[in-house]
């Protein structure tokens, strides 16, 4: 579904993504780890439209090219991302929030009422259904990013990138997401491409992980190779693998 | 050495923290406090640094009235704060805002600076491109690194870990383990067993009392952390 | 054919209204660049200096005295607005404080005008006899070569303090972050205390150096202010080396099309410099 | 109108009978005629502001002049088509609408802040009055000409009354239908669309709205309605001249009126016209000399503590909520430590 | 439409002052001339038994402004009379106000030809002559000297474009003729394009502007014998001229400050408002006088009657000739005066900084007939 090719960032003389290939397929989920400054975000914003590659990138979304596309059309086309830095729309409700992800992420055009209801079933989804009138600026961070993933899955996204949305969770509420992110994909059908830097919770659900280093794409495996890979723990997992 | 006896505070009339004592002294090694979302962590940390203001109870720093005192002067007497914002100087370089770190210690600051920087490396590197540009890991790297800079005898250091890679984080908790030896750090964190086993004294905080306070090990193994955490 | 002693002339007239125009940039640009205040009154504060100082050389004090304490009273004035108007605005955060700078200095600024008019409906100038002194053969105008002098000087103590000292430095954070600010042991109110009189007293200057060639009233106030806030888009809304490069631009530019085009294709030409600038080069504004 | 969402019904139908009688009490004096006029008129600019500088926050500090662009290019067209100025306005209106339309898609390509937008648009006004002032070959310069277009005197004969009583009544309809449109506007999809936008233009880019679209959409439509506004404005003044359309007689005071009536808020802006209207008529008639200074205390005193605008104040009064904020969300008032 | 009410209240006098904008130094001094006559005026009892009352409002030299107060005035406060305007921008527009109410106007200055038409017959000229009749008065007084380096800058508006075509029709020299915005502060461009040896430089057309004009002058090394001033009041002039171009600026006056009934009126004036009478405060006190002079003479406070007994009145006041109207409203048999004002105190006030030095005056002046 999703095909990255040849994607290098460059900021000034830093080069924070450097020649990238992957793919992603349909219903799975891809997990994207790395240290600080690898590029995860970065890599993140070019396929979104939010920083333009530099020459020579293809990004293809179901034989789509993203590249030099604008943000929303992307979005319109079935890829909805989450932020590291949670941006909800603070003085609307839940409930609008996710409303208005419903009336502009899908490519139909719904009616208002329509559009809440798809917001109601995601929230339903996601576990926020009882916050619905709450404004979103009051919910504590974390739930604010559940928000944002409850806000995604209401634009009928075909793949959703999330940053770090598992950051600042107790392990018990880590449980419940990743339980989440596996009924995205198992019960609608949709691709996760997900960084994390907590292990607990992406190690258990992703079908495949991808390791980035300085821009680099340094190994992609599954999760128990991954563990076990002694490039990424030394770049990355350290003692704790 | 800090003194808070019945403590509460409100944002916008809801209150967050309640009749909350609590007291911590230089050379107690870490001090954590953990708790699950929204139980007011932050928020005592914005009460000890002067940031939010009281509306009842008693809070002394090293033996002066909050009341009398501005945030600078907490500074100065040697309580800093590492913010879970950050609150970092988007438009300033890395070094720059490692040189405000110092605004109330400046004897050592290039010392400091490099101490940083060995903790850090990649501050290094970057230390010329502004801060708002720095990846979210590298940004909560600084925020620490800005508060090494001010020479705390209390360091406040709010949910550290959070954004920083695996290995990052390992390195940090050794930092905060040597430097318990002279600082006393005040610690806020979501990885519970980390923080707990390192901590001499610890407590539970949860809407805005604390449940339950013992040795860092102590409250590991109770059954308030299971019920809360597990 | 002009005279190439004439394009001189105008040249050294040009750089003298530049550094007039840099004075009054540096002036807005240090409260907007370093503090969220769009101050819009700052040009009132320009004509205020001006006027302080004529009515004490009327009362005998001598120009250079009236001066400093034209700039003085000035300062003292924007202490007070610091202290009272200001405080309010700081309450608030963010956009909205912005926006409420912007609407209260708009406010102060009719409220001076209005008030000052009923005390001195005329208009002013400083009584600086120069005549013209001859640069290698070409005669320019006294007053210009005054203008550049003092002001040059005076940007450069402003430079020499925001960049050479640690407070100086210090200024920036405030704006950037002001909990963070607080976090490293800045004291926020008072540093913005300091810009802000810091900014009038800067933009009073420019108001006296504009009196040595010239005469203002008190509704010359608003349109400094307007020349202010061209130069600050130019120089880059929150530059002071680019509101300093762009007065002295702006100047030459305006007066050589003064000469030669005439006053309103000049006006046009300041103002569509600035839109260009700012649709040409955003990156560098924000 | 049950289609209009909540009281909003009600509420225009009280404000159309209310303007529909206003007239009542003074009927006779064209003076007052002509201030009720003038109110309406000014309640109009606010509403096109509140549009674009309320619900997109591009601020726009060049209404005068694109009012002027409609009431000088309604004139000259008029003049030298000679044709009626009802078909020439659309046209004016159409060039100061796309004026608008350039700058927002300018400034929202280039991701301008609303300090920018409003510098640059204050520059726009600068040029557009210069402009104005230095055409005088085609606009008579600062003197201006009498404005005599539109000619109404056939509906005034037949009727019975005044011609600004007639244009008064026109401008009461004008109002009504724009506020029928605002209302509109913000509960359909657009409203969302621009809430988004306000909170979080990434945000909302990244979940499919497209921020450029809407924000020109804005720009256009409201610079557009000055564009409108304008001719009758001239209208009303009987005259045009630069100073009419400069920034401090039409910007300065727009803006504060849709600040005192209450930012994105339906009667606001006629609320805050009401008020502003009515303290200029005391002013100019009482304090001749201390006016101007009046005037300008009194907006600091509004700005400072009154910012919610009265609208939202009242909105607040009957839910029993107090203390909002501009963006009409919770005051966290930022202590400020006293030192 | 308008007037009074008949009863015997008092009076209400329309000032439609510019106090603030860029003639604020016009309409201050104006204002307080006018004030004083109608204070003596009241003093002595008033005209027909009743008092005379200013209804003062602020233009801001905005015509806008001035035409809704004059609206304001007539139909609110029962104004049956006029007076105020000194932007020609200003007088134009009030001209068409006072037309269409049929309540007349008195210019305290709005020299533009065009303020009055053929058909006017509700507006008078009192303190200035329409330009063209003050330009050709000018060119007569300085036909003696024979210069031919004559420059001149005239402001953007109404005033000064009517004297733009009055120079090149009245100065046989050929004068280089540069136009500059009302508003502009700096003329060093402008002055720039004159030729070396300027001998006369007419600062006439751009008033807000003639004192900056004089002194850029020297300051860029010109000497001209002569720069003529527009009518400015003097207090401006004194403040702000260097001494070079005190020598050389004509301060150019209607009034006429020579006289003992203005040295008289000038001491009441300063004992009651202890400041300084001159020729400008004059403009606002013959005005004052005019009004009480022609309800007096109309024998009723009717708009239309006041204009009409106007016409055929000749009233002797402060001006260097009887004031006496043309029967559009033009000042017939004018006389301009002009002056350089001196730094030193005039004999009726001891406090003031500046008195006048008489140059030279002009021959009565016959009354410009519109549409020539
Ligand atoms: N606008 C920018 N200008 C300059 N450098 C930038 C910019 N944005 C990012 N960088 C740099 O690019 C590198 C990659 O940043 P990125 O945000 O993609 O990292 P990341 O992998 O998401 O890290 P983290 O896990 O810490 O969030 C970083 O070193 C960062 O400093
Ligand atoms: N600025 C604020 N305005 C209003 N309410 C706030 C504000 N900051 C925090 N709160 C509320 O106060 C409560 C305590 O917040 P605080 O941030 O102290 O919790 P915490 O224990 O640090 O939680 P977390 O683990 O999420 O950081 C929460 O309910 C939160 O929603
Ligand atoms: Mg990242
Ligand atoms: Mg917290």
């Amino acid at each position: 579904m999703l095909n990255v090719d040849g994607v290098t960032k460059e900021f000034g003389g830093l080069v924070a993504v450097d020649n990238v290939d992957l793919e992603i397929g349909d219903e799975e989920i891809v997990g994207l780890i790395g240290p600080n400054g690898a590029g995860k975000t970065t890599l993140f914003n070019t396929i979104t439209g939010i920083l333009d590659p530099e020459d020579g990138a293809v990004i293809e979304f179901n034989g789509d090219n993203l590249v030099q596309r604008e943000t929303h059309e992307i979005a319109k086309l079935g890829v909805i991302r989450t932020f590291q830095i949670v941006r909800v729309f603070e003085e609307m409700s839940v409930l609008e929030n996710a409303t208005a992800g419903a009336l502009f992420g899908s490519s139909e055009s719904l009616s208002r009422s329509e559009a809440r209801e798809k917001a109601r079933d995601a929230l339903e989804f996601i576990g926020l259904a009882d916050q619905a009138d709450v404004e979103a600026g009051a919910l504590p961070i974390a739930q604010q990013k559940q928000l944002e993933l409850a806000r995604a899955l209401a634009a009928d996204p075909q793949l959703v990138l999330l940053d770090e949305i598992a950051s600042g969770l107790t392990p018990g509420e880590i449980e419940g997401l990743t339980e989440s992110i596996e009924r995205i994909r198992d019960e609608r059908g949709i691709s996760v491409f997900w960084i994390e830097h907590i292990m607990d919770a992406i190690m258990g659900v992703a079908d495949r992980i991808v390791v980035l280093h300085s821009g680099q794409k340094i190994a992609e495996n599954t999760p128990q190779e991954i563990r076990n890979n002694e490039t990424v723990i030394e770049a990355y997992l350290g003692d704790s693998a | 050495m800090i003194e808070a006896t019945d403590i509460d505070t409100s944002y916008g009339g809801i209150q967050v923290l309640w009749d909350l004592s609590f007291s911590v002294s230089e050379e107690e090694g870490v001090v954590a406090i953990v708790g699950p979302n929204g139980a007011g962590k932050s928020t005592l940390l914005r009460v000890l640094s002067g940031i939010q203001p009281i509306d009842d109870g008693e809070l002394t720093l090293w033996g002066e009235d909050i009341e009398s005192l501005q945030p600078s002067d907490v500074v100065d007497m040697g309580f800093v704060h590492v913010s879970e914002e950050r609150n970092l100087f988007n438009e300033m370089t890395v070094e720059e805002n490692l040189e405000m770190g110092a605004y109330k210690r400046r004897e050592n600051m290039e010392s400091n600076m490099q101490e940083v920087y060995d903790l850090f490396p990649i501050l290094d590197e970057r230390s010329s491109q502004t801060a708002g540009s720095l990846s979210g890991g590298e940004q909560q790297m600084l925020a620490i690194g800005r508060g090494l800079m001010a020479e705390p005898k209390i360091l406040a250091l709010d949910e550290p870990s959070e954004g920083l890679a695996p290995q990052i984080t390992d390195r940090m908790f050794e930092k905060i383990e040597a430097i318990s030896e002279d600082v006393t750090i005040l610690l806020i964190e979501q990885h519970v067993n980390k923080a707990l086993s390192l901590a001499e004294t610890a407590y539970l905080l949860e809407n805005g009392e604390f449940v339950a306070q013992d040795t860092g090990q102590g409250l590991l193994e109770s059954q308030h952390i299971e019920d809360a955490y597990l | 054919m002009v005279a190439i002693d004439t394009l001189i002339a105008v040249a050294v007239d040009g750089l003298a209204f530049g550094v007039f125009l840099a004075l009054l940039g540096v002036g807005i640009t240090l409260v907007y660049g370093l503090g969220d205040v769009l101050n819009l009154a700052i040009g009132a504060f320009s004509v205020l200096a001006v006027i302080f100082t004529t009515a004490l050389i009327e009362q005998g004090f001598g120009l250079v005295v009236a001066m400093v304490a034209g700039l003085l009273g000035v300062a003292l004035l924007g202490l007070a607005v610091d202290r009272t108007l200001l405080s309010l605005v700081y309450r608030s955060e963010g956009e909205e404080r912005i926006l409420l700078g912007i609407f209260t200095t708009l406010g102060l600024t009719i409220f001076i005008d209005g008030t000052m008019t009923n005390f001195y409906p005329s208009r002013y100038n400083l009584p600086v006899d120069t005549g013209v002194f001859s640069l290698g053969g070409v005669g320019v105008t006294g007053g210009s070569l005054v203008i550049i002098a003092v002001g040059l000087v005076a940007i450069g103590v402003v430079f020499a303090f925001l960049r050479g000292t640690f407070i100086g430095k210090a200024t920036r954070t405030v704006f950037q972050d002001e909990r963070g600010a607080r976090l490293v042991g800045v004291n926020p109110r008072g540093i913005r205390t300091l810009i802000f009189v810091l900014s009038v007293t800067v933009a009073g200057l420019a108001g006296l150096v504009f009196a040595i060639g010239s005469n203002v009233s008190v509704a010359s106030g608003f349109e400094f202010t307007v020349l202010a806030l061209i130069v600050s888009i130019v120089g880059g809304v929150r530059s002071l080396t680019g509101a300093v490069a762009a007065g002295v631009f702006l100047g030459v530019v305006n007066e050589f099309a003064n000469f030669f085009v005439g006053s309103y294709v000049a006006t046009i030409i300041l103002f569509g410099t600035a839109i260009v600038v700012l649709v040409a080069k955003p990156e560098v504004i924000s | 109108m049950n289609w209009l969402p909540g009281n909003s019904a009600r509420d225009l139908t009280v404000l159309g009978l209310l303007l529909v009688v206003a007239p009542l009490p003074v009927l006779g004096s064209t003076y007052y005629e002509g201030v009720l006029a003038h109110f309406v008129i000014f309640a109009m600019l606010a509403v096109a502001l509140n549009i674009v500088f309320g619900e997109t926050d591009q601020l726009f500090l060049f209404m005068g002049g694109l009012a002027g662009i409609g009431a000088y290019g309604t004139a000259l067209l008029t003049d030298w088509l000679g044709v009626t100025a009802w078909l020439t306005l659309p046209v004016a209106a159409l060039f100061a609408g796309l004026v608008g339309l350039s700058v927002s898609w300018i400034s929202a390509k280039r991701k301008f802040t609303v300090v920018l937008i409003s510098i640059l648009t204050l520059n726009l006004q600068f040029v557009i009055s210069e402009v104005l002032v230095g055409a005088r070959e085609y606009t008579g310069g600062s003197t201006g000409f009498s404005y005599q277009y539109f000619s109404m005197d056939a509906i005034a004969e037949t009727v019975g009354v005044n011609e600004t009583l007639v244009l008064y009544y026109l401008m009461v309809l004008l109002l009504l239908a724009l506020l029928v449109g605002y209302i509109a506007l913000v509960h359909s999809r657009y409203g969302v669309a621009f809430n988004a936008i306000r909170q979080d233009e990434l945000a909302a880019a990244s979940i499919g709205v497209d921020v450029v679209h809407y924000k020109v959409f804005a720009g256009f439509l409201s610079a557009f309605t000055f564009g409108v506004i304008g001719a009758f404005y001239a209208l009303e003044a009987g005259y045009v001249l630069p100073s009419a359309f400069s920034f401090q007689t039409v910007d300065v005071l727009v803006l504060i009126i849709l600040i005192v009536g209450g930012l994105r808020t339906t009667l606001g802006p006629v609320v805050g016209a009401g008020i502003i209207v009515a303290i200029e008529e005391m002013l100019g008639s009482t304090f001749t000399n201390w006016r101007t200074a009046i005037f300008g205390a009194l907006l600091i005193i509004i700005f400072l503590y009154f910012r919610s605008g009265v609208i939202p104040a009242v909105d607040s009064l009957r839910s029993g909520r107090f203390g909002r904020r501009f963006g009409g969300a919770e005051e966290e008032p930022e202590d400020e430590p006293a030192d | 439409i308008g007037g009074d009410d008949g009863s015997s209240g008092p009076i209400t006098i329309a000032a439609l002052e510019p106090i603030s904008g860029p003639f604020s130094a016009w309409g201050q001094v104006h204002r307080a001339g006018l004030r004083f006559a109608l204070d003596e005026v009241n003093e002595d009892g008033g005209v027909l038994d009743r008092d005379l009352e200013l209804d003062v409002t602020d233009t801001g030299a905005d015509p806008g402004e001035a035409d809704s107060a004059f609206r304001r005035s007539v139909e609110q406060e029962n104004a049956v009379v006029t007076t105020g305007a000194v932007s020609s921008d200003v007088g134009i527009r009030v001209g068409q106000t006072a037309e269409e109410l049929e309540v007349p106007h008195f210019l305290h200055m709005s020299g533009a030809d065009e303020v009055i038409s053929e058909s006017t017959r509700h507006v008078f000229r009192v303190g200035l002559l329409p330009a063209s009749s003050y330009i050709r008065a000018q060119a007569s007084a300085f036909e003696a000297a024979d210069y031919s380096q004559v420059g001149a800058i005239v402001g953007d508006y109404a005033w000064g474009q009517s004297a733009r075509s009055a120079i090149n029709e009245f100065f046989d020299a050929d004068v280089n003729v540069e136009v500059a915005p009302v508003g502009a502060d700096d003329f060093k461009s402008y002055i720039r394009q004159m030729p070396d040896d300027l001998e006369m430089m007419i600062a006439s057309g751009h008033p807000p502007g003639s004192a900056t004009i004089a002194n850029q002058l020297f300051e860029l090394d010109y000497a001209p014998d002569v720069v003529t001033g527009a009518s400015t009041p003097p207090q401006l002039l004194s403040n702000v001229l260097s001494d070079d171009a005190l020598n050389a600026y004509t301060h150019v006056h209607q009034s006429d400050p020579y006289t003992d009934a203005f040295a008289e009126t000038a001491s009441a004036f300063a004992d009651s408002e202890g400041a300084q009478f001159n020729t400008h405060t004059a403009y606002g006190y013959m005005t004052g006088k005019l009004i009480a002079a022609a309800i007096e003479e109309a024998g009723e406070a009717d708009p239309t009657s006041l204009a009409d007994t106007v016409r055929d009145m000749e009233f002797d006041t402060l001006s260097a000739a009887p004031l006496q109207y043309s029967e559009t409203g033009e000042l017939d048999n004018a006389v301009v005066a002009y002056s350089n004002l001196v730094k030193e105190s005039p004999s009726y006030y001891s406090d003031g900084n500046y008195s006048y030095e008489e140059l030279f005056r002009s021959d009565p002046v016959p009354a410009r007939q519109p549409g020539e």
